[in-house]
């Protein structure tokens, strides 16, 4: 396993690749789908206050 | 259904919400399924193990400089038959390229440090990707500094198509300016001669990016159509 | 014809009067190239090696800070509502406007240039390089920041986008004018020359279309 | 000489609001029309529809003309004379410079000191923009308008910072150009003290 860990020397360099590119991912997935959900609430409450005058 | 159809936004979120769940399932699974492969491929002779940056950065520079291609033609169709949905889809790509384009920059930096010694070197396609990201730069601080939703529509349009034309011409500069001054540059266009087995899991990180593009590019769109008629209702009702 | 020549030097004379950009993007010219001695040490076999890319940026940014007033002045006081309907087309007004920059600011840097390579001891193949690169050069520089000058013309603070915009546009033309001064320097025949022209000559003729587009949509408020 | 302005179901939209819809008018030569309207009832961009700065949504405009009817929103352009709310003088050019400048631009042969004389600014020739007050500013741009030989004038709040004598002058300006055939469309609060038709914009 720690060999796998160390990757021959360059672990450092091919987790923190790794790590990077999860960040960036994750951050772009995460960033969309907030906006996407806000934006659905924001349109449901104003459908709903719509129906209910 | 000619894609002109799509450009009903009614029609483009029905479409949209069948396909999206697809794309992002077959996002995941290419994903999955090159890094397993990248591992599973034995250290590179000449690289060592540093070859498995290389399944993290071809990819992500690859998927910025499609991004910026799609936006650009999605601009040309809004410029030309003043489609609102293409506007919408080109500024929604813009910000996606930009992240992948940073990341193309620092995982290739990372991968140029333990071969150069240098955490940047002035290679040609690092250097033509730092410069795509300026353009990247350029055109979200474009749109986000003109109110007029429409008029800052078609100004990042021009923007987009004025840098299309340019981008060959900036990567040709730059490869020109590497011979100028290093002589033949250690990342030979597409970097060191590939070997086939590592074909496999980069052609599949590649193929996840894409995909995984796509799919967070169409989240991004229905989003904007979402607010926009958010935004419609709200002003009928203010007035 | 008399409307072109008409725009042209009326735009020359403003740029050249108080308050105009030309003699300020002079200054700034003159002042940013005597800090690099500043910044990089007295060593006169280091100062003319970087010479050529030092005035080339220099040159360049010295010319964007008179563009974003290249339209924008007109737009606010109203004058390019009526310069849009003369008998003029829109794309030539747009080439008069970046002829007149380049007469304004353009040839007036490239002299100058001249004069200030001697603070970096530059040769003189390398001096002769750098004016003819400058005089091929600046053209395309006025025509791509027109485009952005274009681009950011409502927009109050336009001038800081601007260069954001414009100079990763530039690239090629830096690199192929600082490349031609160093090809001179070291005696070396390189096609730099060549590939600016052609860089310089495909700027001149497109951007006026993508100028004469940039001022039709703002117009349309 | 045929020369009239047709508006036809013409519509305007402005972000997501509609201004005006289905406007129909047309005026004939040697007439003057005053747009009447509440402040952001679309007045100004109106004028800016007729001029061909802006696209409508809908509609068309069409000026007849002895060479035909012309719809190209920058064909018709080339008839129009604008009046906008600014004076489009710059404070560095001296007043003969301006009205020299915009009658070679303009290409209309006419010339400039003659202008001046009407509008009272022989006197203001050698001084740059920058000295001129709010009302000779306003009298340039009319000497200007004169100067450019446009046969469809549109004004926007012609007599906006006026006094009793500049707001005749305006009216003068006017009917000396509708007596020679020329079209007027005049957006105002005020009267334009000329025998004009009136349309109304918005929800009047």
């Amino acid at each position: 396993m720690s060999e796998f860990l160390s990757q021959g020397g360059y672990g450092f360099y091919v987790w923190s690749s790794f790590a990077v590119s999860a960040a960036a991912v994750g951050f772009m997935i995460a960033f969309t789908l907030c906006a996407w959900r806000k934006a659905k609430r924001a349109l449901a409450a104003l459908q709903d206050s719509e129906t209910n005058f | 259904m000619s894609i002109f159809e799509l450009a009903n936004p009614k029609r483009f979120m029905q479409v949209s919400a069948v396909f999206l769940p697809w794309i992002a399932a077959a996002a995941a699974v290419t994903l999955a399924a090159g890094l397993v492969l990248g591992f599973a491929v034995p250290p590179d002779y000449q690289q060592g193990t540093t070859v498995r940056i290389m399944f993290l950065h071809v990819p992500a520079a690859w998927t910025a400089m499609m991004a910026y291609g799609l936006m650009a033609v999605a601009s040309a169709i809004g410029l030309i038959n003043r489609h609102p949905l293409a506007d919408v889809a080109a500024k929604a790509a813009a910000p996606l390229g930009a992240v992948f384009t940073a990341l193309g920059l620092v995982t290739g930096s990372l991968w140029g440090k333990p071969m150069w010694g240098a955490w940047w070197v002035w290679d040609g396609r690092l250097t033509s990707f730092l410069l795509l990201l300026f353009l990247y730069l350029g055109y979200i601080a474009l749109g986000g500094a003109i109110e007029d939703e429409n008029r800052s529509a078609r100004a990042c349009a021009i923007l987009a198509i004025v840098g299309a034309v340019n981008l060959p011409i900036i990567e040709f500069s730059v490869d020109w300016w590497t011979t100028l001054h290093q002589g033949e540059s250690i990342l030979r266009k597409g970097g060191p001669l590939i070997a086939p087995v590592f074909l496999w899991p980069l052609f599949l990180m590649a193929l996840g990016y894409t995909l995984l593009f796509f799919a967070l590019w169409l989240v991004r769109i229905r989003t904007e159509i979402v607010n926009r008629r958010a935004r419609t209702l709200t002003m009928a009702r203010a007035t | 014809m008399t409307s072109f020549l008409a725009l042209l030097f009326r735009d020359i004379r403003l740029a050249v009067r108080a308050g105009g950009g030309a003699a300020l993007a002079l200054a700034f010219f003159a002042a940013v190239v005597t800090l690099v001695p500043l910044g990089v040490g007295a060593d006169l076999r280091l100062l003319s090696r970087i010479a050529g890319g030092v005035l080339w940026v220099a040159a360049v940014l010295a010319a964007l800070l008179s563009l974003d007033r290249l339209f924008q002045a007109d737009y606010e006081d109203g004058s390019l509502d009526l310069i849009v309907l003369s008998p003029l087309q829109l794309e030539a007004t747009a080439v008069a406007k970046i002829g007149a920059h380049w007469l304004a600011t353009g040839l007036p840097l490239t002299a100058l240039s001249a004069l200030l390579a001697v603070l970096f001891d530059l040769s003189q193949a390398g001096t002769g390089a750098l004016v003819l690169s400058l005089l091929i050069g600046t053209p395309a520089v006025s025509a791509i920041g027109a485009i952005g000058a274009a681009l950011t013309l409502s927009i109050r603070r336009g001038g800081l986008i601007l260069p954001l915009i414009v100079l990763p546009l530039l690239a090629p033309a830096v690199i192929f004018g600082s490349g031609a001064v160093l090809a001179a320097q070291d005696g070396l025949a390189s096609g730099a020359l060549y590939l600016l022209t052609a860089f310089s000559l495909l700027c001149v003729l497109l951007s006026p279309f993508a100028v004469a587009a940039s001022v039709r949509l703002n117009l349309a408020t | 000489m045929t020369f009239s302005l047709d508006v036809e179901d013409l519509s305007c939209i402005r972000g997501q609001r509609a201004l005006f819809r289905g406007l129909r008018f047309s005026v004939d030569a040697g007439r003057a029309v005053s747009l009447q309207g509440a402040n952001g009832a679309g007045k100004t961009s109106l004028l800016r529809l007729l001029a061909g700065f802006l696209m409508p949504a809908s509609g068309t405009i069409r000026l007849r003309t002895d060479g035909g009817d012309i719809e190209h929103a920058e064909d018709r352009g080339k008839f129009v004379g604008w009046f906008g709310h600014q004076d489009a003088v710059k404070p560095q050019l001296a007043v003969r410079e301006q009205l020299a400048f915009f009658a070679r631009l303009y290409g209309s042969g006419r010339n400039p000191d003659e202008a001046m004389r009407t509008f009272g600014l022989l006197p203001l020739a050698e001084l740059p923009g920058q000295y001129l007050s709010a009302g000779q500013k306003r009298r340039l741009a009319l000497a200007r308008l004169q100067l450019c030989a446009r046969p469809l004038w549109l004004l926007d709040e012609p007599l906006a910072a006026l006094d009793t004598a500049g707001k005749k002058l305006v009216a003068q300006t006017i009917v000396a150009h509708c007596a020679c055939g020329g079209i007027v469309v005049a957006a105002t609060h005020e009267a334009l003290g000329v025998a004009c038709e009136t349309l109304l914009l918005g929800d009047g």
